[in-house]
This record gives C-alpha cells, structure tokens and sequence, in this order.
C-alpha cells in the first residue's frame, strides 16, 4: 500500500518559496499566474497486509509526530493500492 | 550481461581506441568481458590514467624536507610542526557542475574532502576556484547560482569552512564552466593512513552509503569532450548527501584512533573499481571481492554497474584481521553501511563474484603498467605581439577605477561567500576577503593560511609565464599574511590535449609551474588534471589553478589587508619607478576592450627576495596591514586596502593608467605609523617607495578624488545586482 | 557549572560551544550522544548546539525532537533547568514545542553567513544579565532557515511575557526591516521559554567569543549564565 | 484553474531526505514502512480564462525551465477546475 501526504503551510503563513516562484515565473514572462504554493509530498511504501484504517491511523500519527510540523503546516494523506 | 558480445562498438563506447584495446586483449590474453571491459575503460581513462599529461606531471618538483607525501596519495601531507601535517588537495568538478550546477558542485565537495579526511586529517578550510562564462551568457546567472548554492549545501552541512577561493569571468568558459575545490585539513604526522594494501587474508571492506547507479560512466564521461548531445548523459549526475558524508567523517577519524586499519581509500571517480585497483596494486596484491555482498540501493544491478558506479560517500577499507568487530560497531553507531565484501590475496589479480560465480578475472600490475602513457604532440603558443603603448586609451583616473573596481573579475565575492559557512569550527582568523584565509590550528595560537590562484588570461598569451605566475601569486598572497608558503596543489585544466595548440598550453604551464615551484621552494604535493574542456570544438582559456598552503607560526604576527588607522604611511614594497605593465591588464581588457599583449614578466629571483623581505617585515611586526598587488594594479590594491578598512588615502604618484594600472609582479603595499616609515624606508633602500599617507573618506591624488562610497558602491554592488534578475533555469 | 552539550548526527558546532564553554567556565562540558536517553540529574545547562542535525532534511530540527535524550531534556525542562538552543538547536527545541513558533527557510531562500547587529531586548535572564541594554551587539548567523514564524497570539504572548530575547537591528540600534536578515516575524532572533530559563536563538554567540576571531560581544552570554548558575 | 505540479526525483536517483525520513520513522517505531521518497507539490491558480490544452503546455514549459530540474527530476501536472 502506498501512502501519499501532502504537506502544505497553513493558510496565513508567508510562503518564501511560493513567493520567489511567483517573481520567476513572472520575470520569465508568465503572466496569468496569480499564486504559487510550495508544500512537500512524501510518499511511503508500507506493508500492504495493513487494512486501510489501520494504514491511515499510522500515517497520521506520523505526521503528527514528524512528518508535518502543526504549527505552520497541515497536511492531507492518500491511501492507495 | 557478463556474456554480452564485446563489438568494435561497444569498445569505441567505452572510450578505448583501437590500439588500446589490442593491449587489453593482449593482457587478457582473451577476449574480455563486459564487466572487464567496463573496468579496463575506466581505469585506462583520462580522469584516472592521466594519459596525456603524465609525462609532464613528472617534471613538476615534489619534495622539500618538510613534504611527508608528495602527489601518489590521496593528498599532499607537509609536516606544519608540533607534531601536526597539513593534508591538502584540489580536484575538478567541471562537466557534472555545467549539467547539473548544484549537484555536480556539491558532489565535488563531498569527493575532496573525502580525498583528504581517507588520509587522517580532520578537514578545516574548504576553496573553491571558479570559472564563468560572460556575465550576460543566458546560463551563466543559473550556473553560478547552482554552484555557490551546491558548494554551500554541501560544505555548511557537513561543517567544514569554505574560507576561500577565486572567481573568473570570461566567454571562453560560456560553454564549460570549472568548478575547482580544495580541501585542507589536519592529521597528527604519526598517524597517516594510505591506500597501500598489506597482509594477505586481510579482510576488504566496504562502508558509507549504499551504491546506486548514480554516474555509470562518470569517469570517462570527464574525459570527452562535450557536445551537444551530452543532455543524453544526463542521468550519469550524482547526487550527493552531505550528512552522510558528515558521518563518514566522524566514523572514519573514530575508527582511526584505533589501530584497526591497515589502508583506506576513498570510492571516488570509477568507485569500487579505482579504489579496489589502487589499493591492490599498490600493495603488490591481488583482491578478491564478492560483489553481491556490496550494499545496494536498488534490486536488480549488475556487477559491471556496481564496478562502474560512482555513488558518492563510500570508502574502502583493509582491516586488520579479526578488527571486523570494532570497526562494525563504529559504523553502525553512525548508521552507516559496512560490509566485509572481499579479502586480500596473494594471486596479483583482481577476481570478482556474483553468488559465488566468477564474473571478472585481470590481473592487476599488468593492466595498471600498461595504462596508456601518451608524449602527445604538442606546439608552443606563439609570443604575443607586444603591446603598444600608444595605443591605449587614457580614461580619468578617478573613472577607471570605479569601472574596474565593479568589473566582473574584481568586484567584491561577498555575495558568494556569504553563502558559505566560513566560521563553523571556530577557527577562522582571516575570514574571506583578504589575500588568503587564515584558520587557527585548533588549540594553538600557529595558524595554516590558503590560498587559490590563477590568471587565465596570461596563461592564454604566455602558458610559461602564465604557470609561472599563478605559482607566484599564490606564493605572494600567503606571504601577504605573514605565512611561510609550505606547499601548492594544482588543477590542470585545459582543452582537448589531442589537439598540439592545446597540449603546448598544457607543456608550457607546466614548465612556468615547475620553474616557479623550484625558485619559491613551494613543491607540488597534489593535485588534478581535467582535460578535455571543450564545447563545439571550443577551448576553455587554459587554467592551471594553483592552491597554496603556508603557515604562521605567530598568529599575533599576521597581516591582513584592511588599513588599520588613518595618518599611516603607504609604502609599495618591490617594483619599481619603470613599472607600468598594461599587456594582457584588466585595464586593458575593461576600459580598452582588448586582450592583447604579454601578460607581465615574473622574476623569480626578485619574487622570492621580495616577498622574503616582506614576510619578515610582518614577523618583526613592523607593517600593520599588508595586501599584494596583483589584478587591476596599485591603485586597485590601495582601493581594496581603504574599502576593507573603511579608510581613505592620499597618493603621491603619477596618474598615467600605466602607474596606476600596470600589473607588474612581485609587488606589496604595506601600512604602518608615519613615525616608523622613514627608518623603514632607509632600511629597504631602492626595493621600497613611499606613495602616500591613509586617511579621510576618499582616494586622492592630486586635485582629483573619488569617494569611498562611490567605490564601494560599484565593488559590492556588481554581483547582488546581476544575480538579483531573473533566477531561470533556461 | 555542570553543562551538556547534546550531540546530534550531523551537530557541527558541539565542538565551537564547548570550546567557549570551557573557555569561559574553566570546565569541559559532558558531549551527551543524543541516542543515550540517560541525561545526568545534576545538570545546570543543557546546550542543543548548530549544525545540521540529520541533514537538515524534512525539516530543519524535525528528526532531532524525536531523539531519544529528547524525553530527558523535556523532563529536565519541566524541572526549570536552564537550556540554550543555539541556530539548529533552537530549531530543535521549536520542534520540541519547548519554545514556541517555528524557523522557516529564509525570505530570500539562501543560506546567509555574516554578522548582524541585535538588540538585547531583555537583560533580566540568566542569558543576558551581562548585557548592556544600550549597547548594539554584533554577532555571527550562519543559517537557511532562520526565519521565525509565530501567530499573532503567540507574537502577543511572548511581548506581553518579555519572552522576546534578542531582535535583529542596525549598526544604531533600530529595530527596522532593512537589518532583518531573514524576513522573521518582528525581527525576532531569539525567544525565551515562559519560565525565562530556556533560550533559543538563531545567531552564534560562541562565534565571537575570542578576541582572535574579531569579536568578543558572543562571550556576555556564557558569562551570563556562569554567574547565574555557578 | 489550479495546476498541481509534483516533481519527484527520477527512479534511480539517490534520495538523501527520504532516506533520512525511513530511518527517523524507524527509530521512532513506526515499522512496516519500506521506502520513503520526498518530492515538492507547487501549486498554482491560473488565470480563469486559459482553456485546459493552453494551460498544460504553459505550465509544462514553465516545470521544464523553472520548476523542476530535468536532469534528476520528474514531474506531473493535474489541472483543476
Ligand atoms: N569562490 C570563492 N569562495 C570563497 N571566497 C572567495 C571566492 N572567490 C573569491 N573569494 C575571496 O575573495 C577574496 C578576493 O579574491 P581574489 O580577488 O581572487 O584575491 P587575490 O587577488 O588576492 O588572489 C579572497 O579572499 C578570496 O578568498
Ligand atoms: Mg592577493
């Protein structure tokens, strides 16, 4: 089974990365962009014999524990396979 | 794989000519295959055979009663005294930098340092010399940004200074940048570790991280010329893994506080394959290795891909036996790899198996004796028309030097080496900035001083002088300190030798450098060639870097460059009323647009009895502050002088650009109080002229002047300002 | 004094702090490997030193909150033992939650080494007794990810508790957004736990603490705590 | 509309942070997890009015020359909405 979790900055906190995005793809001469967002996907194999539930729990326990840091991020998890 | 057909194609992929591989099928004394093939490749590569320069390499000097090990190891030992040595090297990352600017410098990092720490030495100073295509090439903004940032990357995390280094301008490396990078560091002179394998039986094994196909081909990659296809080769890249690296250090240097190594060589170009070669044949050896014990990456990988990878932050070592034990638990504290993957034999021949079947089998002295040895033709580069002098344009002074000062090749690094962690290990004395960067030898008040030098573009009129004089300057810069200069390592790095005009830039440098070595007793410890540097047929300028390392036995005695009071009087220590040198000048080249002419004569004689002058003058404390004129002349000098110390100056000296200007070696200004300059004066005689008194918040001469500000604007501004448009990849 | 420096893979300034501490204290602090969770009792200074702890990957201080000293230093914590996070260290104990907010990459994205000026916003710490209010400081950053973010309860709560350590100024002192080096929230470069005995902060101050390396204004810190601890 | 760009470095291509990430989940217990990989998720609002084949080609020329690093990396582009 394949976990996929997507961290992002929480909604309010400055994003440096998504901000110079941004200037680049403008002083490169795209326009009509109007926002650009930096986060990270992290994709885990785990064992497939774990039931879906169970699989979820775990990966949201890590993410609590390590994977996102709650004070300026969230973050989303899929489950696949 | 082992029994895929070895073509005449197949052979011209692996770089062997048909000559070549006529001497493998001689030394096999059967067809090879695949996996031998693929190691006879890199072993007989330009990157690790130095096939083409070898016979030149030979005439460079190497000894000098303090050199412990001169070029054959991993890196140049001199012994700094107290029972310490200081381990050094430089090498080329240049062809993985251009396709991939982050990863390929940083991965250069990663490989010297690992260069120097398999010797013992716990890494202190990190440089790095680089060369640029024009500011305004459309790669060139995200090529230095790549560089710098995977310089940094690598070097912040794993914690070792960059201090260092020197940066060029020039079209002719729009298409091949170069990325040279030093390491320096420390081992106790009792306790050096080499890569000469002893002890039959002894036990082979592998640690660090696990191997990948990360750079298949890499070697001989480095050694082809570029052309436009090369995006093909893309995925040969590695990516590199400072903390892993970072481990590697701490493990390693732990494991040889104990006497459980008998020889250790790092995995560097051609892996598994040169580390295990070198190791074997220099102890007169043969090595098994069983190739499925390796730690891999990925499922699936053969034994040619696993001889042939060249993942980065892997070593090899030599136990002894039954040191298994000791040495597993280092690295497991550390939660690196280790494997026993192999033992020592008696037989001369590298065997290597793959779940206990034979998949390769060559003999060891042969294939390493009859690596190809070229006396590649060569021609030497015709003299340059001389310049005339009335020919060149004459600019108010006061103009000329704000350009020049805010030119690409003089304006202030700090952009750069603000990105560098140039403080961690709390011993940087001399931070970057000056002639060149001091660091405390950890627990002493005796400091190792480094420095890198070259000047492209006389090497390109004049490769004798050009050799000669980045010897010089190098020499000069340490002097500058106060260091006694020890010991250079050099980059050779040069178009395709295969072409005489290029081999004569290659035959030429390296006479300059062994003449200059011999007169400045400065002997070549180390170093690196990288050849090829081409695109479309299009040579690099030809660009013999030499690193330089010396040592101040006085911290309290050292010089730095920044004018240090107001009211001091300005000397210029050597040269003399004649100078005014403009051939091949940055003035030349800035304000005229042309590069034309002889680059300025280096009198070794008078370069040594100068700068010995002026060592003692700084030992004996009777200068306070220091800097050589090279780049851009005497005013630039005074110029650096007044904006590192925040200081002005008052000049008495013509104002023609050829006074102001003129490159001429071999010269120093020097501070110190206005009381003590005239008995300086009378004690130097004719070698010393006194131009000027330091204070106020401008550069005068005469009626004119030009603000400090207006100076230092144009010297920091540059860089910032072209690196704060557009950050495209393009 | 009796300190520890907690030693991280990847630490790189364990050996700079503990040069200074000796230096200052006269006494070698113990280098307390972070996967032994047993932490002396008798402790009066626990250092979480710079580096790039596990790389710096994920997140800058994410792998070593969850080390195994860590549950020891939380529990000494609790005990009013005094801690000084330093660069990564302060991004460990971000991490850690012991101090609160967080350390983001950089405004502008790059690594900067230089030194800076800061304001000493409280002397009344056992951190910076030994400052003098009115005086700038200069000393060292060497960081990506020095960024400091915090809300707005949050921002209020460490102004209103004093919790505000050090901001980044000018050469004069002004508190102002040309000297903030990377785009912290309220040019914050140090904060104080709620107790004032836990420091994290961004610059170096064992960086300048000797004379030889072109500064000394790093040392107040260290001598700060001796006299506070000792 | 939204482009959800997320580059990955390719297969094959050593992956130092989400090695780091396997071995910190390990040593925190968590077992059964066999591989992490770490990659960066960039998001993007488009302009409304861009038809979806315009914005594809827009937003892959920008991942060639800006976003992702084709020499090690990979990516793929979901557009929403
Ligand atoms: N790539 C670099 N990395 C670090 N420091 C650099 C780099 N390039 C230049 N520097 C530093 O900038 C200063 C000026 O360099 P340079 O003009 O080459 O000096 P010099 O003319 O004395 O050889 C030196 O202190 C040098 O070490
Ligand atoms: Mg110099």
């Amino acid at each position: 089974m394949k976990a996929r979790i997507h961290v992002s900055l929480k909604p309010g906190v400055l994003d440096p990365q998504g901000k110079a995005i941004l200037g680049a793809l403008e002083s490169m001469g795209f326009d009509g962009v109007q926002d650009a967002r930096q986060g990270k996907l992290i994709e885990l194999d785990l064992d497939d014999d774990t039931d879906a539930d169970t699989a979820r729990a775990r990966v949201d326990d890590m993410c609590r524990r390590l994977l996102a840091n709650t004070v300026i991020e969230k973050y989303t998890i899929d489950l696949e396979g | 794989m082992s029994d895929a057909k070895i073509t005449p194609e197949i052979v011209a992929e692996h770089g062997l000519n048909a000559e070549e591989y006529a001497r493998v099928l001689e030394i096999m004394g059967r067809e090879p295959n695949i996996t031998e093939l693929g190691i006879f490749s890199v072993m007989w590569s330009e990157h690790c055979s130095y096939k083409s320069s070898k016979k030149w390499l030979k005439t460079l000097p190497t000894t000098a009663p303090w050199v412990i090990h001169g070029p054959g190891e991993n890196a140049g030992v001199v012994d700094i005294g107290d029972g310490l040595t200081a381990v050094f090297k430089m090498e080329s990352h240049n062809h993985p930098s251009f396709i991939e600017p982050y990863q390929g410098a940083a991965t250069g990092v990663g490989g010297i340092l690992r260069d120097v720490f398999t010797m013992g030495a716990r890494p202190v100073a990190n440089l790095n010399a680089l060369r640029f295509g024009a500011p305004d090439h459309p790669k060139t903004r995200h090529l230095i940004s790549g560089v710098v940032s995977g310089i940094g990357g690598y070097g912040n995390c794993v914690g070792v200074p960059t201090v260092g280094g020197e940066v060029n301008f020039h079209p002719g490396y729009n298409g091949n940048i170069l990325v040279n990078a030093m390491t320096v560091g420390i081992a106790p002179a009792d306790r050096i570790f080499t890569s000469q394998a002893r002890g039959v039986g002894n036990p082979v094994v592998y640690v660090g991280s696990k191997t990948g196909r990360d750079g298949i081909h890499g070697a001989t990659m480095a050694s082809a010329e570029f052309s436009a296809d090369s995006e093909e080769k893309r995925p040969t890249v590695q990516v590199g893994d400072p903390f892993t690296e970072k481990l590697l250090i701490e493990a390693c240097l732990e494991l040889m506080d104990t006497d459980a190594i008998v020889a250790i060589q790092d995995m560097g170009a051609a892996g598994l394959t040169s580390s295990s070669f070198e190791m074997a044949s220099k102890g007169g050896l043969g090595v098994d290795l069983a190739l499925d014990t390796v730690p891999m990456r990925e499922a699936g990988m053969t034994p040619y891909e696993l001889m042939l990878s060249e993942s980065q932050e892997r070593m090899l070592m030599v136990l002894q036996p039954g040191k298994e034990h000791v040495a597993r638990a280092i690295f497991e504290k550390w939660h690196l790899d280790f494997a026993v993957i192999g033992r020592l034999t008696d037989t001369g021949r590298m065997v290597l198996t793959w779940h206990g079947e034979t998949v390769a089998d060559l003999p060891i002295d042969p294939l390493a004796e009859a690596a190809p040895e070229y006396d590649r033709p060569w021609e030497p580069t015709p003299a340059p028309a001389p310049l005339d002098p009335a020919t060149v344009p004459v600019v108010p002074w006061t103009e000329a030097l704000t350009r020049l000062m805010g030119s690409p090749d003089l304006a202030s690094r700090r952009w750069i080496w603000e990105q560098y962690d140039h403080m961690v290990m709390g011993d940087t004395v001399q931070r970057p900035g000056g002639d060149a960067a001091v660091v405390r030898i950890h627990g002493t008040d005796r400091g190792l001083a480094a420095t890198t030098d070259c000047t492209p573009r006389y090497v390109g009129a004049d490769p004798v002088m050009g050799g000669r004089q980045a010897v010089a300057e190098a020499w000069r810069n340490l002097t500058a300190t106060g260091a006694r200069p020890l010991a250079v390592t050099d980059n050779l790095n040069f178009g395709n030798p295969e072409k005489p005009r290029i081999m004569g830039q290659v035959v030429g440098a390296c006479q300059g450098i062994a003449e200059a070595c011999r007169a400045l007793d400065f002997p070549v410890v180390s170093g690196n060639v990288s050849l090829y540097n081409e695109t479309e047929g299009q040579a690099i300028p030809p660009t013999p870097t030499i690193g330089g390392v010396g040592v101040i036995d006085d911290l309290d005695r050292m010089a730095t460059v920044a004018v240090p009071a107001e009211g001091e009087a300005i000397l210029v220590i050597g040269g003399g009323p004649a100078d005014g040198w403009l051939g091949q000048s940055l003035y030349l080249r800035e304000i005229a647009g042309r590069e034309e002419g002889a680059p300025p004569p280096v009198d070794l004689a008078v370069e040594r009895r100068t700068g010995d002058l002026v060592r003692g003058l700084i030992q004996a404390g009777r200068v306070t502050a220091c800097h050589d004129v090279s780049d851009g002349g005497l005013l630039v000098a005074v110029a650096e002088m007044a904006l590192a110390g925040s200081i002005g100056a008052t000049l008495s000296v013509d104002t023609t650009p050829a006074a102001l200007f003129g490159e001429d070696q071999g010269r120093y200004v020097v501070t110190l109080p206005e009381a003590e300059a005239a008995s300086l004066l009378a004690d130097l005689g004719g070698t010393a002229r006194r131009i000027g008194v330091t204070g106020g918040d401008a550069l005068v001469i005469g009626a004119d002047s030009v603000a400090l500000a207006t100076v230092r604007t144009a010297h920091d501004g540059w860089l910032p300002g072209i690196m704060s448009s557009t950050p495209g990849r393009s | 004094m009796k300190a520890a420096v907690i030693v991280f893979p990847g630490s790189n300034c364990d050996r700079d702090v503990a040069v200074t501490l000796r230096d200052v204290t006269g006494q070698d602090p113990r280098m307390h490997w972070h996967a032994d969770p047993d932490l002396p009792e008798d402790l009066d200074l626990i250092v979480l030193p710079g580096g790039f702890s596990h790389g710096d990957y994920l997140r800058c201080g994410a792998m070593a909150a969850q080390a195994p000293v860590i549950a020891a230093v939380r529990r000494q914590a609790q005990r009013g033992v005094a801690m000084l996070g330093i660069c990564n260290g302060f991004q460990v104990l971000c991490e850690t939650g012991l101090l609160p907010g967080a350390l983001m990459r950089n405004r502008d994205l790059t690594y900067i080494c230089k030194d800076v000026h800061l304001k000493v916003v409280t002397t009344d710490t056992i951190f910076t007794s030994r400052y003098d209010p009115a005086r700038v400081v200069r000393i060292p950053i060497a960081h990506h990810d020095g960024n400091y973010v915090a809300d707005l309860p949050t921002q209020c709560m460490l102004e209103d508790e004093d919790r505000v350590a050090v901001r980044y100024c000018d050469a004069a002192g002004r508190v102002v957004d040309e000297a903030n080096p990377n785009g912290s929230t309220a040019n914050i470069a140090g904060v104080l736990s709620e107790n004032h005995r836990i420091l994290g902060l961004m610059p170096h101050p064992e960086r300048l603490a000797d004379p030889r390396l072109g500064g000394t204004d790093g040392r107040a810190l260290f001598t700060s705590l001796l006299e506070a601890l000792s």
